[in-house]
């Protein structure tokens, strides 16, 4: 979307905000990060969209008929899982938004090894006190870091890690002129 | 009209009338006239095994496709480098490739200069639709100076080819078959207890990924010399002749 | 050895036969020695030198006589009669009715079946008639005589037109005219060339290639000398199995035998055609029945198949001119060579042509070795010969050409068997093997067994049949498990399509059959399993 | 690895290394003798092991990394010793159609054995038979080297218990 589109956008739509969520799963926020990188733009956005629900602003509860939700992290525990379901049954447009939610990225790394190898390496074959696997008020562990796509629709994927500021605001431009973006000229895998 | 067969061939790639002579494939044509057809096995310098099949083209008026790399071109062919037809293959290969090892670019030390990578992006693949196998490796990081990550190695073969062809030690090779595959050292041993390597790194610097790396280098530090190929290969033939 | 010589040996031989009253033929052929047909023998024997009857009654072991379900089995000559399942003391009991000019009745089969009657034995006409171990039972059937006639009498090039007018196609699996495939050999110039048989029958449920070669060797050998000396090649390899112990064995002592009677060898009946066999033997890769991985295993290297052009009929063994022909098609020349092309060309359909072996097994009640003339249709073998589908359950699809080929439905059972139908029907004629498969079975199991099947045997050359093979078994494991959705099946479908259009050998590009032939005639078997919401992660496949 | 042109001593004074020597000399020390030498050690000695690769490779002058990987691409040889006994069932379609699974199932619950697999004790070995080619016997397992056939999945279990029972 161009500046002049998005200007017009704003003159005619002004009452019809699109409503856009932010959520991270199995991820590092490294993604979120990024998308707050757009600085400036993002009041051009803020115009556009009303942030419904985000780990960035104070809402406890996801909401029902969200247009776009960007889901960052890859689906590592059966909450993520619950949390995915739930949101793709809220959401209109689902993006998975950056290598972790699209690849399974980094918590991807723990799948030829195994839960249990995994959380023995991690908790308990340590020179530490307190050598224990942490099983209280913790959600466990799916048996291997999913992709999103694996259990649900995904509409738009935005690879990257992260995707750069200038790639999500792009990519968030476009679905809010109603396009899907083309970002491969943009971003990649690792980018 | 003398039946002889005549020494160059004449044909078009992508419409464009192109000539080859008789040593020359479909790909060797396509470059010298700026087409780039999509390729991971293939290295100049190396034999080629089309064996990535990312290189096929499709023979026009027919259904057939070949792989240029390895494919000669008749008289009068029309060749298709680029159809929709050509490029869903190309993006399910990568996207085989992907899901079979554990390619995560984001802490690569080739992220930027992986061939893989750049194939995914160019051929716009943005997720995998296969289920990751995730295979389990274990990395050998026993040589001084290079180490060996088979979660990133996607078997073109190159490094086995660099080492028999050019180098002439033959150290690598397969081991198993279908996707238990894998690089091996002599008698599957450790790198750097090899009794036939020579040490001199073209295998790294033939290796699309980071499967092979130099020791030492962080994410994205690991770029690939590839020059010494050609001249090799050059000044070997100067030697023979 | 010159034809006089071999027409003097062969009567002979006949005369010999006469002398005896009664002839026990006994299978030893690997599924009936497996229960223990040579001590039958050995026991007939024994019985008949305690009783001095050496000179009366022959006890001869002969190759498979089809009838695998009831063996093994004991056949008496000249009375023709046949007894199943047989143990050394029954087998000395029919001895002793014979002798009591009572023939036993219990036990016998009824050889006015449709399983014998329907059949027409071109191939396997000495087998389960001669001893496979014996050369001058060979010739005594008039074996070796197409060779002499082929070296004396004929031409390379009239050998090869002779190939070419009886209209044989390769019968490996593909149906590649042979005659061709010599002619371009033949036309390749060349001071060293090579035949190659291929034995490597790695189809899970196929026998006819073994079945042959353990039960008439020498017919193989002949027709491989033959072929060298229509293609002007002075070596041949035959590779085999090594799961095929007793046809190795077999195929060994014939090489030595055929040898030491001038039949194979140098200057082979004082002609200058020299002719020597050797055998490799394969060591467990289905792969290497793909003719170029197999040169490569023969040259010693791992199995896997080169990129063709060049074809092996220009660059094959040691880069040299190479004719490669499996065991069932060089099985076919002597009859060829003798009778003549149009002799065999009269049997069958009008693109393929003669008899065709196969191995038939499953659920079906007779299973065995059959072989029959082309253009049978499909329910004439499996109701007529098979005698249809056991324990009372309901006949539900026939399996073709193994892991390359796909199950055909009951609506199919009259279509006739040629190369051209069954392929049309989305299976292949493939080398013969016939799996029956009852309304117990589930085609998806099927169609995963298969996958099984390549995903193990793919050599790991090109990256659509490496990791597309593994992705089609997982995602068939998603349908089995109930937990399939829309996108798994067009997934599956694109695979399919990927790997049949971009796999670097035949194998790779048939490996998707079994899935598509299933999907094309018991679609419903997959839909049934797809849920209709999202999917649940899926589960731990490899 | 030894570069000579001489012959090259067997590993050990083994009489066996003398019949390794016969093929290889039959095909004069081809490197195309690979696939060969390596049945005769197979048979000679039960499996491959890393001193016999090691010493076709040094015979045959075939790099190390080529006789690992033509040793590993085919499935009949294996590289470490199999149990006193080896089960072989053969996983053919017919004898697939006709309950071999089941056979698999019976060796995982009652030995622990997955297929390739050699119990720790080293008496059983359960190994896949890639199709025999005695499907008229379906379902068909080799029991050391005898193909025994024709049986229900039921009796082929007993036929197992039976058969291990006998040297205990």
């Amino acid at each position: 979307m161009t500046s002049e589109e998005m200007s017009e956008k704003k003159a005619t739509h002004k009452q019809e905000k699109l409503r856009l969520a932010t959520i991270w799963l199995d991820g590092c926020s490294g993604c979120h990060m990024s998308f707050l990188d757009i600085d400036e733009r993002l009041i051009e956005l803020s115009e556009l969209v009303e942030m419904v629900f985000s780990p960035l602003v104070d809402v406890k509860v996801f909401p029902e008929d969200v247009d776009i939700t960007l889901v960052e992290g890859a689906l590592g525990t059966e909450e993520d899982l619950h949390k995915l379901k739930k949101i793709r049954a809220r959401t209109k447009t689902l993006v998975a938004f950056g290598d972790c939610a699209i690849t399974a990225n980094i918590p991807s790394m723990r799948n030829p090894f195994g839960v249990e190898e995994t959380l023995k390496a991690v908790y308990l074959d340590k020179e530490a006190l307190n050598l224990q696997i942490p099983v209280e008020s913790v959600p466990p562990l799916l048996p291997r870091a999913l992709p999103l796509h694996n259990c649900v629709k995904v509409d738009v994927f935005i690879p990257g890690c992260p995707p750069s500021a200038d790639t999500i605001f792009f990519a968030l431009s476009e679905l809010i002129a109603g396009r899907t973006p083309n970002l491969m000229d943009k971003t990649r895998f690792g980018a | 009209m003398s039946p002889t067969t005549p020494l160059i061939k004449t044909f078009t790639i992508d419409g464009k009338p192109v000539s080859a002579t008789e040593d020359e494939t479909i790909l060797d044509v396509a470059r010298q006239n700026g087409i780039d057809i999509p390729t991971l096995c293939n290295l100049e310098g190396l034999t080629p095994t089309g064996q990535c099949r990312l290189c096929m083209v499709e023979i026009g008026g027919t259904n057939r496709m070949v792989p240029s790399c390895v494919a000669k071109p008749d008289e009068g062919m029309e060749i298709v480098t680029d159809s929709e037809r050509l490029l869903k293959y190309r993006r399910m290969i990568v996207e085989l490739l992907f899901s079979e090892r554990n390619h995560i670019c984001a802490v690569c030390v080739t992220n930027g200069h992986c061939e893989l990578q750049a194939m995914a992006q160019r051929l716009g693949v943005d997720h995998i639709r296969y289920g990751y196998l995730h295979p389990r490796f274990r990395l050998d990081g026993s040589h001084p100076r290079y180490e060996v990550d088979h979660n990133r190695c996607i078997l073109c073969g190159r490094c086995v080819r660099v080492c028999d062809e050019i180098e002439g030690a033959h150290t690598r090779d397969l081991r198993n078959r279908g996707i238990k595959t894998l690089v091996i050292t002599d008698f599957d041993g450790r790198w750097g207890e090899s009794a036939t390597c020579t040490n001199c790194g073209k295998c790294v610097h033939v290796c699309p990924t980071g499967a092979l790396a130099e020791k030492g280098k962080s994410v994205a530090e690991m770029a690939k010399q590839r020059h010494f190929l050609p001249y090799l290969v050059m000044r070997r033939k100067g030697l023979k002749k | 050895m010159t034809n006089e010589e071999l027409i003097a040996l062969a009567a002979q031989e006949a005369e010999d036969a006469k002398k005896y009253r009664y002839c026990l033929d006994i299978c030893t052929g690997t599924g009936c020695m497996s229960s223990c047909s040579d001590a039958i023998a050995t026991a007939i024997e024994a019985e008949v030198r305690e009783r001095g009857l050496q000179n009366e009654i022959k006890v001869k072991q002969v190759g498979c006589m089809g009838l695998c379900a009831s063996g093994p089995i004991l056949s008496v000559q000249p009375l023709g009669l046949l007894y199943r399942e047989m143990t050394p003391e029954e087998g000395v009991a029919v001895l002793v009715s014979l002798l009591d000019e009572k023939p036993q009745v219990e036990k016998r089969i009824d050889t006015l079946q449709p399983f014998f009657s329907r059949q027409e034995r071109n191939v396997l006409e000495n087998t389960g008639v001669i001893d496979p171990e014996r050369v001058n039972d060979y010739i005594a059937v008039g074996g070796y005589t197409a060779l002499i006639k082929a070296i004396t009498e004929m031409t390379s090039a009239e050998v090869v037109q002779e190939v070419l007018h009886s209209g044989l196609r390769g019968r490996g699996g593909a149906g590649y005219p042979t005659g061709l495939k010599w002619s371009t050999v033949a036309k390749v110039p060349g001071e060293l060339k090579y035949v190659v048989c291929n034995a490597d029958e790695g189809d899970p449920g196929a026998f006819m290639d073994r079945s042959v070669l353990e039960s008439d060797p020498h017919r193989v050998l002949e027709g491989m000398a033959i072929a060298a000396f229509a293609v002007g090649a002075s070596q041949g390899y035959v590779y085999v199995r090594a799961e095929y112990p007793l046809a190795i064995k077999r195929v060994k002592s014939a090489i030595k035998a055929a040898e030491k009677m001038g039949l194979i060898g140098q200057a082979i009946c004082g002609t200058p055609f020299n002719f020597r066999v050797e055998v490799r033997l394969g060591a467990g890769a289905f792969v290497c029945g793909e003719e170029t991985a197999l040169l490569n295993s023969i040259e010693g290297n791992r199995g896997m198949p080169r990129l063709r052009p060049p074809y092996p009929a220009q660059s094959g063994l040691f880069g040299k001119p190479t004719l490669v022909n499996n065991v069932e098609t060089f099985a076919n020349i002597p009859g060829i060579i003798n009778n003549g092309g149009a002799w065999f060309a009269r049997i069958g359909t009008e693109k393929s042509k003669g008899t065709k072996v196969f191995a038939l097994t499953g659920k079906i009640t007779n299973t065995g070795l059959i072989e029959v003339p082309m253009g049978i249709t499909l329910r004439e073998i499996i109701y007529d010969i098979g005698g249809g589908i056991p324990n009372g359950r309901k006949f539900k699809a026939v399996q073709t050409g193994g892991p390359s080929g796909g199950c055909i439905p009951a609506e199919h059972l009259d279509t006739p068997v040629d190369y051209e139908s069954l392929k049309n029907l989305g299976s292949m004629m493939g080398s013969g093997g016939m799996v029956v498969i009852d309304d117990s079975s589930n085609m998806i199991d099927m169609a995963r067994f298969f996958m099984e099947f390549s995903m193990e045997e793919s050599c790991g050359k090109c990256a659509p049949c490496r990791v597309g093979t593994v992705q089609l078994y997982n995602l068939l494991g998603k349908f089995q498990a109930g937990i399939a959705t829309e996108e798994d099946l067009t997934t599956l479908e694109e695979l399919c399509d990927l790997m049949r259009n971009t796999s670097l050998c035949g194998l790779g590009q048939a490996a998707p059959n079994p899935i598509l032939s299933t999907l094309r005639y018991f679609r419903h078997e997959y839909l049934e399993k797809i849920q209709p919401s999202v999917a649940a992660p899926p589960e731990e496949a490899l | 690895m030894l570069i000579t042109n001489r012959k090259i001593a067997p590993p050990a004074d083994d009489k066996r290394w003398k019949i390794v020597d016969v093929t290889m000399r039959k095909q004069g020390y081809s490197p195309t003798a690979l696939i060969e030498t390596l049945h005769t050690i197979q048979e000679s000695f039960g499996h491959v092991s890393g001193e016999a690769l090691e010493y076709v490779a040094n015979s045959l002058n075939v790099p190390p990394s080529k006789v690992f990987g033509v040793a590993t691409f085919y499935n009949l040889f294996n590289m470490i010793p199999l149990g006193e006994h080896v089960i072989s069932l053969c996983t053919g379609t017919a004898c697939y159609v006709k309950g071999a699974g089941e056979v698999v199932e019976f060796m995982r619950e009652e030995y622990g054995l997955e297929m390739g697999q050699t119990t720790p004790d080293g008496k059983l070995s359960f190994v896949v038979a890639r199709c025999v080619g005695a499907c008229g016997l379906a379902p068909v397992m080799i029991l050391d080297g005898k193909v025994v056939g024709r049986l229900s999945p039921d009796q082929m279990k007993t036929r197992i218990r039976e058969w291990m029972s006998h040297d205990e």
